[in-house]
């Protein structure tokens, strides 16, 4: 919060809900926070948390029954995402703003060759020939640095392996040398090996472009080396927010808290964050109160009756947690209310 | 490739095989000997006679009829029609064309709109227009081939006689018209046959394709497309039916019997001189051998129909084609 | 939320919490479509089933086959009648009956069919299973229509119980293949295992634990053989060589007037109807057991 | 559709309205007919065929040594117009008649018609390994001589009434440098046999199966050109697209209007129908002996007895009524009413259900609790065969199916196609069948079709094999009187000795009903044959459309030789 610039994207009370049989589900419950230009900013969370529909959110990319709430806002370079037209939205997706899933595998369509794969943004976005968006493509696909490009631009996605393909997907999201760059878990479903190489084919490519990232992940690892600035969502809200230094050092919110111990040695792959007792509670049906009372060894009788607000805890460090307002209660902790086995499956 | 093909027609062969057993089993389980009215009828001539015998080897004990049979068949001799008074696989040959065409257009018109009725319904799926759509699909899916026949014969040549009574060509002056004249003669009386085997089998293509783009849109791939800033359209159409395309294919194969079966009736209703006609009529006149040769034709074409739809399959996915 | 994933688990564990027929009558009941098709039917059946109470006349009986005859639709004849004077009405209710009693028991003579040679040949398994399987290749590339006007012109004058025989012999080349697979897969499964583990007896593994897995695919197979069977009756009635003269089938009305489709409309258009929504009806509810069962995880 | 089955002798005259016109300067020649039918024609031998389309197309192809007049006498050579045979003579005796060949006739294939060819066609359609109807129809013939090229004479047994008629109505006459090159036995899959060569005023052009027969006008026969230049029989695979391929105006001509065809004709006001005496009647008959064993009476239908039961609960008149509604008149017996010798008063066994009922009460028969009735065990039940092609028939046996029911008889109909049916009566292999026969000018036809001598030899048509010598013996009687008043006395008696008997139920005797195109110019349909004046029929230069000037044939003709006569 300190940038002096006006933010690159500043989103407001983003709420997306999905409207399904069983009730609604406030995946994304009124999130805000900024993005400036150039800089990196982390999502961290467990899965189910609302980072990964955040994300699509931005490119306004929810399907029914999903749905941004009325009142949300994100500005991207001076225009509400929210209200854009369909035309307008589809103008920015892939071109000011494009993303890079976590499945490389099955993000890129198995029919095309990569190569037209990468092309056809810039097909889309620039009034380019066949010919020159190959080129282009091939260009992009060579700086992500896949040897022979042009003969892996020729080959289908099966022909390439895992580390390739993602490189495949960051040429395609890079293509237009976008604003921004939504990286969703970019490097999950890669080799440990490959993980490293990703992230800093990322982080160097940034330098050149000179683009920001959204780097959402459930690896605090990934943030640490990678993200100047860390939002923490738990249960569809941002519960912690700071420079990533000031976060490591000093987390506020116990749920960071629970984070931070379970984080592996970087280059360790672990599927699940599995030390804090418990799971994310159902989108349909948020307790009351603060979200993560029920999993909290700190939790008392305020959190369940008051669902905290983002408290002010340190400079550009903001916490959802009533320990900020009663932090002695740190020192004492007590066993979760839940077991893991008292919450039903979704 | 060319190993996996070979290897196909091998189990053709096996499967043709077999169908020609049963067949020959069907004549020989029959109460009655399906001959006998070709036998003593003393209009068929005594060539005719002879060419049964010898086919049949009728007087022979049942194994050697059997070899006999088979080996035939395996010349492409399936015995003779006395109703025609030609042999079997010659009238077929004459009549094959005329399904062939009937189906080539049945195939390719029914894909083209089934899979065009699939995408309307997808790029509005959920709306009155896709559930109308699906009813209208299934209110045919569900129709006797005949019937609609009946129907559209009635529609178009009696209450609105946009289109001949029946027949490939019209028999008396197409013999006198201009190459012109005869392709618009031609294609005047295939119109409505043709189109009646489109109509049957279109629900069938729109349904499958349908849930074939369903399961497709959720792919990852398809919000990387989205993602792209592509628009809705444009996935339907370019990355989704691609995809979708693929399950489709086999259903080319499958839908070989459907259409055989449709074009038999419609055949019969409109008079198209192809096998099913013959075979229809073969039934009238007990012609048994041709009906036996329809019935052994009719297998060949489905098997080897499965054949083409595996190797258009290989041919459409990268990720076989590779292998 | 990213990671949608969608797993079809083709089997269930060996207890399912409610029975699979069960399940299928919740599903049904629970969607308009299928409710609508159910009570369509159901008027269908019941007018079949109680065709000597409903039908207005004697669906053989010719009242006077001068006065009475090519009548078109009237309140008297709410379908007319036929050259021979019969009340068209009278003779689809009966027809109803004639027909889906046909497909029904066609349909069982399948299923038995089905469901033994597709479980021989995948509890066999390995030779005797590839052999029967190259044999079903063989019985599934012969169009099902063929291969009865092959039998129907060899066995001229066909009691009816022979013709259901027949339809049923040419109708369980798909469900066998089908249950084939539920065996081969349930065989390896880990519940079967155990049971075997547990000294179960073979008997009594494909009863307690084969038998309730196969429930659904045979619902589902018999549901739609029904719509089919009912469909090739009437094409063969129509070509002459289904139901003989004076029974009534749906196709046999409508080959009786085709002669005369222009002016005797009538007689295509109802009985053909009739087979339409019946089929539409047992497709709705095929597909709708079908996707209850798939969905099922 | 219909069987031609030919029968043989006597005489009568008939009536027709007449249409033609006289006009034929040589510009109104041209025109094409086109005829709609509902099948192929079988075989195009004179001998051989049996269906109507064969028939109508040898007799434009072929000729015969005579006509028969429209009058269709058949009493010595009354009426009888000159075909090939410019003159004959009869022999002091009357046993022989030489007939002189028109010296210009020529076969299509321009070589001149000789008397060798007619001594030919008699020796080949008499040969027992050709095995042609035809041979038991001419027994009378005893031999034909040729003295001299353009001298035939015909040798005959015994003195009748229908020598001359025997002579040339039964035997179109055959080019014997054509056929003789062929065993009797292998005519029918030969060549000529597809391709047709005569000496008729049409010759052959080509024949697509189950699509068309052409044929063009012989412009330089001897008789002259006919008016119309193309005859095509467009075939239709079935009866009701022959109806509607006529109604559409694709076809000229139908030849056999149903009643339910009418209303729709009449909505065309381009065409008109026309009605004629024809000579053919319907019944249903019953097999007299027993088809597992035939030297045994049939199990049911050997009892005269029940067969009138049968007939007696019958409602004939209801039966005609419904099917052929104004176009068909109850039949009386084995005749039609056209015949001079038919009383059209003949006794009918009445319908009396009630007594039907008592009937096959008092002959044991008994109601069991299906309504059918059963005696010693055997139900009262039998199959009807008829033609799945005329749907006329299937019908007349369907409503007979239902009358019988009402008298507790179960009556199976099996619907069979034509040949197979004809196969299963010849072979005596059906227990009853509905049948036409399609007359002769002469009623003599039925002695082969319900006479001893057709239920024996083996090619006779009697294929119910009722036999009664009483009958036999009054048609006989009948046959051999020139006095038509003595025949028409004798023939009641036999009409009455078979109705009595009822080995079958007769159903109806149709009125023939043509459609045709207003533009056409038809002359006089005779009774037999309506399409004998054919070559007569003619269409005004101003009414002719697009395909009447269609060019001719692109096939050449086989040799267009000179030596042309114009009368």
């Amino acid at each position: 919060m300190t940038a002096t610039t006006p933010p690159l994207v500043s989103i407001r009370d983003l709420r997306t809900w999905f409207h399904t049989e069983g009730g609604v589900a406030r995946a994304v419950d009124g999130v805000s926070f900024d993005i400036g230009a150039g800089e990196t900013v982390g999502i961290v969370g467990e899965s189910g948390c609302g980072k990964s529909v955040t994300a699509l959110s931005i490119l306004r990319l929810i399907q029914p029954p999903g749905r941004i709430e009325p009142g949300s806002r994100i500005e991207f370079e001076g225009r509400d995402i929210v209200t854009l037209g369909d035309e307008e939205i589809r103008d920015i997706r892939g071109n000011r703003i494009s993303m890079i899933f976590q499945e490389p595998m099955s993000a890129l369509n198995p029919v095309f060759t990569v190569g037209d794969q990468v092309a056809e943004v810039a097909r889309v976005h620039a009034d380019m020939s066949r010919k020159e968006a190959w080129n282009r493509a091939v260009e992009m696909l060579a700086l992500t640095g896949i040897p022979d490009a042009e003969t892996r631009a020729r080959q289908y996605p099966h022909q390439l392996s895992g580390g390739m393909r993602q490189r495949v997907l960051i040429a395609m999201a890079l293509m237009m040398k976008p604003a921004l760059v939504i990286a969703d878990e970019p490097t999950t479903a890669l080799d440990v090996t490959i993980q490293a190489q990703i992230l800093e084919l990322l982080v160097e490519l940034q330098k050149r472009i000179g683009t920001s990232i959204l780097m959402i992940t459930h690896d605090l690892g990934v943030i640490a080396e990678t993200t100047s600035r860390v939002i923490v969502m738990y249960a569809g809200e941002v519960v912690e927010q700071a420079d990533v230094d000031e976060l490591f050092a000093k987390p506020h919110h116990p749920y960071t808290e629970g984070l931070m111990h379970s984080m592996p040695h970087i280059g360790h792959d672990q599927e699940r964050l599995n030390v804090i007792p418990g799971t994310v509670p159902a989108p349909t049906d948020w307790p009351a109160g603060c979200r993560f009372r029920e999993r909290c060894p700190y939790s008392w009788d305020l959190c369940e009756r008051e669902h905290p607000p983002l408290y002010q805890v340190g400079v550009a460090h903001v916490s959802r947690c009533h320990l900020a307002i009663e932090p002695e209660r740190r020192n004492h902790p007590h066993p979760p209310l839940v077991v893991e086995e008292g919450v039903a499956a979704a | 490739m060319l190993r996996y093909l070979a290897r196909r027609l091998g189990q053709a062969a096996v499967i043709v095989a077999i169908v020609a057993t049963i067949t020959f089993a069907l004549i020989h389980l029959a109460p009655g000997d399906p001959f006998s009215a070709v036998m003593d009828n003393p209009n068929v001539s005594e060539r005719v006679r002879a060419t049964l015998r010898a086919q049949y080897g009728l007087d022979r004990p049942l194994p050697e009829q059997f070899v006999r049979y088979v080996n035939q068949l395996a010349h492409g001799e399936m015995g003779w029609s006395f109703s025609h008074d030609r042999p079997v696989q010659a009238v077929l040959a004459t009549a094959l064309p005329n399904t062939l065409l009937l189906m080539a257009i049945a195939l390719v018109g029914s894909f083209g709109l089934g899979i065009l009725i699939a995408l309307i319904q997808v790029a509005r799926r959920g709306s009155t227009t896709d559930h109308t759509l699906s009813a209208i699909s299934l209110f045919f899916f569900s129709m006797p081939d005949f019937w609609l026949a009946i129907l559209a014969l009635l529609a178009f040549t009696y209450w609105v006689p946009l289109f001949p009574v029946g027949g490939a060509v019209d028999p008396v002056m197409h013999e006198y018209m201009g190459l012109g004249a005869r392709i618009v003669d031609r294609l005047w009386h295939l119109a409505l046959p043709a189109l009646t085997l489109t109509v049957l089998a279109a629900p069938t293509v729109a349904r499958f394709q349908r849930a074939a783009l369903l399961d497709v849109l959720p792919a990852d791939y398809i919000r990387t497309a989205r993602l792209k800033g592509l628009t809705e359209r444009e996935i339907l159409r370019r990355h989704a039916l691609r995809n979708a395309l693929l399950p489709i294919i086999s259903l080319v194969g499958l839908s070989f019997p459907a259409l055989l079966t449709g074009a038999f009736f419609i055949e019969k209703i409109f008079a198209w001189p192809g096998m099913g006609l013959a075979v229809v009529n073969a039934i009238g006149t007990r012609d048994y051998p041709l009906v036996v040769g329809g019935v052994i034709l009719g297998s060949i074409m489905v098997t080897l129909g499965s054949i083409l739809a595996d190797l258009l399959y290989v041919w459409a996915d990268p990720r076989l084609r590779a292998n | 939320m990213s990671g949608q994933t969608r797993d079809f688990a083709p089997i269930s564990s060996p207890r399912p919490r409610e029975s699979p027929l069960a399940l299928g009558v919740r599903r049904i009941l629970r969607a308009r479509s299928s409710r609508a098709a159910l009570v369509v039917l159901g008027i269908i059946v019941l007018a079949g089933a109680l065709a000597p109470l409903i039908a207005p006349y004697d669906p053989a009986a010719q009242p006077d086959i001068v006065a009475l005859k090519d009548l078109p639709p009237s309140l008297a004849h709410p379908f007319g009648t036929d050259p021979y004077s019969r009340d068209v009405l009278s003779r689809v209710i009966y027809g109803a009956r004639l027909s889906l009693l046909i497909g029904v028991l066609a349909t069982l003579v399948s299923l038995t069919l089905g469901v033994a040679y597709g479980a021989i040949a995948g509890y066999a398994g390995g030779l005797v299973d590839a052999l029967m399987m190259r044999v079903l290749d063989a019985f599934l590339s012969i169009p099902r229509l063929l291969l009865l006007i092959g039998v129907l012109v060899a066995w001229p004058r066909l009691s009816i119980a022979a013709l259901v025989l027949f339809l049923g012999f040419t109708g369980w080349f798909g469900l066998s293949r089908i249950v084939r697979g539920q065996v081969l897969a349930l065989k390896h499964a880990e519940f079967i295992t155990a049971a075997r583990a547990l000294g179960a007896s073979r008997r009594r593994i494909l009863w307690r634990h084969l038998l309730p897995n196969l429930v659904s695919p045979i619902v589902v197979a018999a549901t739609l053989g029904v719509a089919h069977v009912v469909v090739l009756e009437a094409g063969l009635s129509y070509l002459g060589i289904g139901v003989p003269q004076p029974q009534a089938s749906w196709g046999n009305i409508i080959q009786d007037g085709a002669d005369q489709v222009a002016a005797l409309w009538w007689m295509s258009l109802f009985p053909g109807l009739f087979i339409v929504f019946t089929v539409m009806t047992l497709n709705i509810l095929g597909e709708a057991l079908r996707d209850a069962y798939e969905r099922r995880s | 559709m219909a069987p031609v089955k030919r029968g043989v002798l006597l005489c009568m005259a008939l009536l027709c309205a007449c249409v033609g016109t006289e006009s034929s300067s040589g510009k109104s020649r041209g025109g094409t007919l086109v005829i709609s039918t509902g099948g192929d024609p079988d075989v195009l031998i004179p001998p051989l065929l049996s269906t109507v389309q064969a028939g109508q197309i040898s007799d434009m192809v072929y000729e015969r040594l005579a006509d028969i007049g429209d009058s269709l006498n058949t009493v010595n050579d009354a009426g009888f117009t000159s075909r090939l045979a410019d003159r004959w003579t009869w022999s002091r005796d009357s046993l022989s008649i030489a007939f002189h060949i028109d010296s210009g006739a020529k076969w299509h294939d321009g070589r001149p018609v000789r008397s060798s060819d007619v001594r030919f066609t008699f020796q080949s359609s008499t040969d027992s390994t050709l095995g042609s109807g035809v041979k038991a129809l001419v027994s009378n013939i005893d031999s034909v001589t040729a003295p001299d090229s353009a001298t035939a004479i015909f040798w005959f047994h015994a003195r009748t009434p229908r020598q001359f008629y025997d002579a040339t109505y039964q035997m179109p006459i055959m080019p014997e440098h054509i056929w003789k090159v062929i065993a009797p036995s292998s005519w029918r899959g030969s060549d000529p046999a597809k391709h047709p060569i005569g000496s008729g005023q049409y010759r052959f052009v080509r024949w697509i199966p189950r699509a068309v027969v052409e044929l063009a006008a012989d412009t330089a026969n001897y008789r002259g050109a006919p008016k119309l230049s193309r005859l095509i029989w467009s075939i239709a695979p079935d009866f009701n697209t022959a109806v509607t391929r006529f109604l559409s105006g694709e076809t000229d001509f139908f030849e056999v209007l149903r009643p339910e065809n009418l209303p729709e004709v009449a909505k065309h006001p381009e065409l008109r129908t026309k009605q004629y005496r024809g000579l053919a009647y319907s019944f249903a008959w019953f097999n007299l002996r027993d088809p597992a064993n035939h030297s045994r009476p049939h199990p049911i239908f050997g009892d005269r007895e029940l067969r009138r039961a049968l007939t007696m609960a019958t409602d004939r008149a209801k039966l005609v009524r419904s099917v052929y509604d104004s176009l068909a008149l109850p039949a009386l017996g084995p005749a039609v009413r056209a015949y001079p010798t038919t009383d059209p008063n003949l006794a009918q066994i009445p319908f009396d259900l009630p007594r039907a009922r008592q009937i096959l009460d008092s002959l044991g028969w008994r109601l069991n609790a299906e309504g059918v009735r059963e005696r010693n065990g055997r139900l009262l039940q039998f199959s009807l065969l008829a033609a799945s092609t005329s749907k006329q028939r299937v019908q007349l046996a369907v409503l007979l199916q239902e009358q019988l029911r009402q008298a507790g008889v179960k009556v199976d109909v099996e619907q069979l196609e034509f040949p197979v049916l004809v196969e299963r009566e010849r072979k005596r292999a059906f227990d009853a069948a509905i049948g036409q026969w399609n007359t002769q000018p002469s009623p003599g036809s039925i002695r082969g079709s319900w006479g001893t001598m057709g239920s024996r030899a083996s090619s006779g048509t009697n294929y119910s094999s009722y036999e009664n010598p009483v009958f036999d013996a009054y048609v006989d009687s009948a046959l051999a009187s020139f006095d038509p008043a003595k025949a028409k006395a004798y023939f009641t008696r036999a009409y009455e000795t078979i109705i009595e008997d009822a080995p079958a139920i007769w159903l109806a005797e149709p009125l023939p009903t043509v459609g045709y195109h207003s533009r056409l110019q038809l002359a006089p349909l005779r009774s037999d044959a309506w399409w004998a004046h054919i070559p007569e029929w003619w269409i005004p230069p101003d009414k002719r459309i697009p395909r009447d000037n269609a060019p001719g044939p692109t096939m050449s003709a086989p040799a267009e030789s000179a030596g042309k006569k114009t009368p």
